[in-house]
């Protein structure tokens, strides 16, 4: 994989992977935060994730920091630096240090040092906590601030980076500010003086992260929402959802006062559980406000009837599935995409659904505002499929760009527009198809118009939104609707292709997957010599440029975080002539997926 | 020529679609009551946003107020759907319909919530004690000892709606009768002036399965039994307060709304204190320990900052009419953003 | 079609159909069926589909009688002889008669008559419920009966059998047998001395329904259950499935008291909602007792995130899904076949499910009890796609035979087994694949075994029931979890293969569609010369034999009642190497589909 | 040696798995008092089987009786999970773990609905409210103007545990407070032996997120404000009663349950008859009025028929024991169920 050749000097600069091994709510978080910023600082391409467990405090917790000058930045399984805080997990952690690395560990941990292909350095941690004068409760906390200093000696990270990072963390607060630093230079010096550098990784300022941020998905879904001028969002908390509303109820005050009266345009409402939340939501779309949830798994399972129902009656709505380990509570600090197929069939009777999958921080801030186009548009539920590593951990990313199309409001019909149909002779019927798409055009409430008011129902109706048991009525309707949904394939994000001279075969993916699969496809040119062509999705129903892909190749991976490879099985029903060319390269363990496995698994598919 | 309200419509233009409910069904009455209240008030029909779960009950919206917008939802989910689409135009009237198994069984848990967050809506439960559209079985409000044909007889103690709002601090909540018409309505027109949820357990027999003369919400047992709390007046605006001839003061309690409006209560057995929750607590006990059906404004707290109080909303435009500039946040803080992410 | 040639003597014998349009709520439903059990005790095939509307009282609902002598019992498009007792709908009821056939209807419905190519008899309702001298507030009731003896003498059903039917409706009770008969007598009185017989159509007794019963696919359930030896039962009402429960609680007490203390072996309850029944049932299961619950698609859509729960923890339970008219509440009083693909990708994640698709009420009846079997078996659960149509009409179909296989309750440990495992030194692991089965004992509570308890959880966990985390254990879990269903495709009911000679395509269908496919396969051969292979599926998922199947032959049509071709959809995935040889034949409008509209599409398609 | 109770077990065999809960969380005190109750009781560890939904309170059942059956459930349903499950053999002890978001939000249905059947089960709220387990949010029992880091203000009324118990005619309603573990233990007890729902609603303080001294829901304010209604006593074997020494006659009550156990109730301030549900629902309103945290017996009702004494089931061998002859109707049964089809 990633070579980490050393140069001629010994050292392996700016590519290697640190991983830290603490214990949960002991704020560990602040000062990974902090290395992974003061590292982005420098210009060097960085990512972190966090491996954590479901509970709050106590429990073995990792946090791995990929370090790649030259842009790769999926997760990896190698370990090149092990930072040992915890000593339930001292063991394992020092098992996976590669030959040649580091491991940093605290040294009040007991620790029969086993391996010694491995470069090991202890840390004063309690010593230097107990001198940096911070009080009792904050001992646990400080602690971490140690490792911090050590490993900025270490490996060469900025000082000047490290407070700018805590200075963004603390929002500017000196006491805090200098708290930190304070232990963490102490820490430096302490390293300085007292360890000898032995393994070759090092850090070296580049340029390479100009132009960048860093941000997680579920920040970057609130943003992109509240640009798309959402007006209501009701939810109920669920892992790893529950930071994109929260986050939005901070930006609230920042972006979204009305610039008329000075007052709120967003309202959000904390419901009692997931039906709720959806049911407000699609209460809030059909009355013509730009509405929204966001939910995981179990929360999408409990609004399943609901959708029917939005789907049936045809109401917009935005729907935000931060994936998680499924089935069932499954693994819930854990990412995946295991959602695909029963988004695609949700509800009883025959449905269609759209779903949106974007790829990272960025995309997720894009249709973070797009979602409300497509489905006012379309009045219908859309879900954008993100997961817990895309909305949870930290991507470097393009800045967000300012939506370049007006909002789009859909076929929305006011008082004057009634008035103007009436004098044209044209009939309003609620769920007449008159322009030929399947989109029927809505009024909503609040129009006076005498002839605006109609009657919403989940049971079966006409086009006149009248009840009807008519099978006619009903088969007639259905189909319209089923319209409306070929509509949506043209309309909605088109998947990204990525071309090679030569490629013997396909790939298709989406989503999170995108940056180990960008990686994969680099190590098999380089190191195999076999050249990809690349097919990312953004959107279900699929365009035509999915199936014009899949004619255009014998073998199509598809590669995708969950068991039973749910986009292909949605992807051999879009091409069921062709529908043996897919084959599934699908792993759901929880944890992204890394470029050495994909391609290993797509070699060893091509031996066979 | 028919009779116009003071905004010139007639009855006519409050109806809805032909009911397909059963002859003598108490919700046909409910739907009546629902009707002259919108025209006496000379609310224009457009003003009014029906909303309902599923049962027999539930259909009720599509019987009344035709030129109104509504939503039939799902079963339970009333309660919901009512507090999103509410937001959309803040200035319109809610009225939800409800069953006694739509609210106090699948939907219990939304019936509660919604009164917790004191959202505005006239929320009527017409309670029969049975399900009416699914042809017969036992609701939580069924009586406890009542037979029904195909299931036996009902070993649980009834759910009492009243006592669940008052339980959740509901800020209105009354008991009806549909066979009392007049108490029914004016309760519908004081609840489309209270700011909050309005609780309206209204007893409204199902004739097709739960009306023998000793279940007690059959026609029979209800005019049998009916102890009405006090007389009843609203008056759109509480400085014309004119108290019908014979009322002498003392003998009259006046709780005044939000909007100036206010509802007249005459003492009829004894004085009853409206706005003192633990009262209305006790009547309840009482009216079950003395086997009667207490009608009336149980309790009201007309001041409680309702849902749409807590967040600071603009109110020169109805939300759903606001426009892009107002919605979106201009370009230039695109620049602040990218900026705070690191 | 069905041919109607008259016979010699000009009239047309044992093979027409009969539609009683009334008002619902007027009792009518006794009048039908009186008429439909009558013929059968005349010997004569027979079946009854009731077309009613979602209310309770005072709209338009029909009753359509099919009598073939030659057993086709499917829905039929034409109407020989129309009974019109609600003013309504009489003009649409008049226009349905077919040619030469006759209209029965109420004279005080005005009535201008538009056609001469029909015969019409004025039935004098009024006077004649008058005459009966019942009450006022029986009259509507009685008045159906008057079209129960007009209709009788007409074209020739035995008064005696009307007698028996009366005599079993009522059992056995006197007063009202007599008050209906004295009314019916009456009314065929008045026909025999008014009316002229104009019309071909007339009965005439045979002997083809002996071996046969009448019974609707719920009761057949219901039975079925408790033969199955079900304990534990919790639902909530939704039509079409409450009479399911409804009727398993009145043959309670006589089927399930206990031979030893006279108790009750059955506990049946009334859950608040959808998600209470099932987590009841799913409860009920965990804890050993044959469990189930029973309801329609939106029960379905709400018990979706305990489905998922018993999929992942691997509890057994009996679900009954009497499939309406959906998406949402759709068309409650219709029915369709519309939650097959909802069912498959059930609950969030990676999950697989088993589906049983009983054909009548016979089927219902042996899926009842073999549901638990496979449900304990397999430790899953089991879902019964039944529909309206099965569910609530009536079927005349072979006796139901008792079990012939003994109750399997699956590997169950006691206290005794788990003795005897620890001394054969056996580990014992709730979740551990003992016997390459990917099936894992369990033990159940009460056991007082030191070793026997477990938690169960929904969340991540190992063989040994421990929460877990760990990615390689969970995919493990989930790998064996999937076995499970692999065993499961060899356990379940085989399809049913008809095959003949020279088949130049193959038909797959499943449930309630069953008679129409075999009459549109007769038609098919006898009227165009074209034999057909026909496979009817019973399980999912699929047996190697349908692969088998599917290789078979070059062309398949999959016909089902659903707008997307949901089966079609789960063979494309079970075969994707023969997709595109599946041809969707699927209409879902509510109404049972017909031969002819079966045979019809299939001769277009075969044209194209 | 390990102190043995009268079954010969140690307490070590009424432990489970050790907590991920944090340090000082309330829920670990009432874990450590269920453990303690059913050592005390005597009764081995495979007499009870445990339940609960999701959150940080519902995983404390992997923290207790290991040699316990257990189910973690799903938020909000752990009632119909205990419901249908203690069917299985009537002869066990339910104990249901649940907290203020998984009973009085998603889990408001389920709580209402358990409690009118009246299926017996040790229904414990640990009420910090707060949702712990998802960092912090508001839940439906948090107080009013309660602040919190991420979440604002909460403006709503806070659900009353039991209120909405006595509401809904709970059998046994009682309140307590994880700071005060020797009433916590007396009351699992009792509930324990109880026929029917006893909801226990315990103040279980979060120390992560909801232990600031102003919120009611924290160890100081618990401590400050709690008042007992009574000092309990529960005795296994009511023949035994002997009263404490200083106990007077007059000063004690004593409710017998169904088992022959009693528990015993000595006045404290006033004399407070714990079988009076009307003195119970004053007793809160009060409370709520004082601002104290008013704990103990607060309604008991010992005789109100279990759900499972509804239906009339063999008692000789667990239902989960039973054998295919007495479940599956014999042969001959089948013709005569064909002959009744017609
Ligand atoms: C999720 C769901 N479950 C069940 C049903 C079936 N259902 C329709 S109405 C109804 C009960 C209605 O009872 P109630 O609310 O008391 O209204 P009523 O008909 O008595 O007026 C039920 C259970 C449904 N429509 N949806
Ligand atoms: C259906 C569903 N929605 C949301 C969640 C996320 N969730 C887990 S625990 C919890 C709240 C727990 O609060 P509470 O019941 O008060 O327990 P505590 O953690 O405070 O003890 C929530 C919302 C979930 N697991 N399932
Ligand atoms: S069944 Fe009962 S509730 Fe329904 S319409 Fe008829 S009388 Fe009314
Ligand atoms: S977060 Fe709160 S409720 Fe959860 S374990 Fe910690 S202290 Fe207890
Ligand atoms: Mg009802
Ligand atoms: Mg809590």
């Amino acid at each position: 994989m990633s070579t980490q050749s050393p140069t001629s000097s010994g050292t392996v600069v700016n590519d290697f992977s640190i991983t830290v091994g603490t214990v949960n709510g002991t704020g560990s978080q602040t000062s990974n935060l902090t290395i992974l910023r003061a590292i982005f600082k420098m210009g060097i391409p960085v990512q972190g994730k966090n491996i954590f467990p479901s509970n709050i405090q106590g429990l073995p917790t990792w946090y791995t920091i990929r370090i790649n000058k030259d842009g790769w930045l999926a997760r990896r399984e190698e370990h090149e630096i092990v930072i040992a805080m915890n000593p339930a997990t001292v063991k394992e952690d020092m098992e996976k240090v590669v030959p040649g690395g580091a491991l940093f560990y605290a040294d009040h941990i007991k620790l029969p040092i086993e391996r010694d292909d491995i470069t090991t350095y202890p840390m004063p941690v309690k010593k230097l906590a107990r001198q940096s004068g911070a009080p009792a409760k904050l001992r646990d906390y400080v602690a971490n601030m140690v490792y911090v200093g050590v490993l900025a000696q270490m490996i060469g990270i900025d000082m000047d980076k490290i407070r700018a990072a805590l200075d963004f963390h603390f929002k500017g607060k000196e006491s805090p500010i200098n708290l930190n630093m304070g232990v963490i230079e102490a820490a430096a010096e302490w390293a300085k003086e007292n360890l000898e550098k032995k393994d070759p990784y090092i850090l070296e300022p580049m340029d390479a992260t100009k132009g960048y941020i860093m941000a997680d998905g579920n920040t970057a879904a609130a943003l992109g929402a509240l640009y798309g001028g959402v007006q209501f969002v009701a939810w109920y908390p669920i892992t790893p959802a529950s930071s994109l509303v929260e986050t939005m109820n901070q930006y609230i005050p920042k972006l979204r006062k009305d610039p008329k009266t000075g007052k709120n345009t967003v309202v959000v409402v904390q419901a009692e559980d997931e039906l709720a939340a959806s049911g407000m939501a699609i209460g809030a779309g059909w009355a013509g406000l730009r509405a929204m949830t966001s939910t995981s798994g179990a929360g999408i399972s409990l609004m399943s009837e609901f959708f029917g129902l939005a789907y049936y009656a045809e109401v917009p709505i935005v729907v935000w599935d931060v994936q998680r380990g499924s089935p069932s509570t499954g693994l819930p600090t854990r990412t995946m995409q295991g959602d695909i197929t029963q988004v695609a069939f949700i509800s009883q009777g025959d449905t269609d659904s759209i779903m949106l999958f974007p790829r990272d921080a960025q995309e997720a801030f894009e249709f973070g505002w797009r979602a409300f186009d497509y489905a006012e548009r379309l009045q219908a539920p859309v879900f954008v499929m993100s997961d817990l590593d895309i909305g949870q951990n930290q991507w470097m990313v393009k800045p967000f760009e300012y939506p370049d199309e007006p909002m789009d409001r859909g076929k929305i019909l006011w008082e004057e527009d009634l008035e103007q149909w009436e004098k044209e002779g044209k009939v309003w019927g609620r769920y007449l198809d008159v322009d030929g798409d399947g989109i029927p055009y809505r009024t909503v409430i609040g129009n006076k118009h005498p002839k605006a008011a109609y009657f919403t129902r989940g049971t079966g109706h006409d086009e006149f939104a009248r009840y009807s048991e008519d099978p006619e009525v009903w088969v007639r309707v259905l189909k319209r609707i089923k319209k409306k949904y070929e509509t949506a394939r043209h309309i909605l994000p088109k998947p990204v292709l990525e071309s090679a001279e030569g490629a013997p075969f396909g790939i298709i993916s989406f989503g999170s997957t995108h940056p180990a699969i960008q990686e994969a496809r680099h190590y098999l040119k380089e190191e195999k010599g076999i050249a990809t062509d690349y097919l990312r999705l953004r959107a279900y129903p699929f365009a035509d440029e999915v199936r014009d892909f899949i004619a255009d190749h014998e073998k199509i991976y598809v590669v995708e975080m969950n068991r039973d490879g749910q986009m292909r099985q949605l992807l051999q029903l879009f091409v069921p002539d062709m529908a043996d060319r897919l084959i599934s390269v699908a792993k759901g363990d929880g944890l992204p997926l890394t470029a050495r496995w994909i391609m290993n698994t797509i070699l060893e598919m091509e031996e066979e | 020529m028919a009779k116009t309200n003071a905004i010139g419509l007639t009855i006519a233009d409050y109806k809805g679609a032909p009911t397909t409910l059963c002859q003598g069904c108490g919700h046909n009455s409910i739907i009546s009551q629902i009707i002259s209240a919108v025209f006496e008030e000379n609310l224009p029909p457009e003003s009014v946003v029906k909303f309902s779960g599923i049962g027999c009950s539930s259909k009720a919206p599509t019987y009344m107020l035709g030129r109104s917008f509504g939503f039939n939802g799902l079963h339970g989910r009333m309660p919901s759907l009512a507090t999103g689409a509410l937001f959309g135009d803040l200035s319109l009237i809610g009225i939800g319909m409800s069953g006694d198994g739509d609210s106090a069984a699948i939907g219990m848990g939304q019936f509660k919530h919604i009164i917790r967050r004191n959202m505005p809506l006239v929320y009527i439960v017409a309670n029969n004690g049975v399900y009416g559209l699914t042809k017969g079985q036992f609701s939580p409000t069924s009586d406890r000892g009542l037979k029904l044909k195909k299931q036996g007889v009902n070993p649980f103690e009834p759910v009492d709606i009243c006592m669940e709002a008052l339980a959740s601090n509901a800020t209105f909540v009354a008991r009806s009768f549909a066979g009392d018409p007049k108490q029914v309505k004016t309760l519908i027109k004081a609840a489309m002036h209270h700011r909050g949820t309005a609780i309206l357990d209204i007893i409204s027999p199902c004739v097709s399965f739960n009306n023998q003369p000793n279940a007690t919400h059959s026609y029979e047992w209800g005019k049998k039994h009916e102890v009405i709390l006090h007389d009843m007046q609203f008056l759109p605006n509480a400085k014309e307060i004119m108290l019908e001839g014979e009322m002498e003061p003392g003998e009259v309690r006046e709780v005044t709304l939000h909007d100036g409006s206010a509802i007249v209560l005459k003492r009829v057995d004894r004085d009853y204190d409206p706005t003192d929750r633990f009262a209305a607590i006790r009547a309840l006990e009482e009216a079950k320990q003395k086997h009667i059906l207490l009608t009336g404004l149980l309790y009201i707290e007309p001041d409680r900052p309702a849902l749409p109080d807590l967040y600071d909303l603009p109110t020169d435009v109805p939300f759903n009419r606001m426009p892009q500039e107002r919605l979106r946040p201009s370009p230039d803080t695109m620049q602040t953003v990218n900026d705070l992410m690191f």
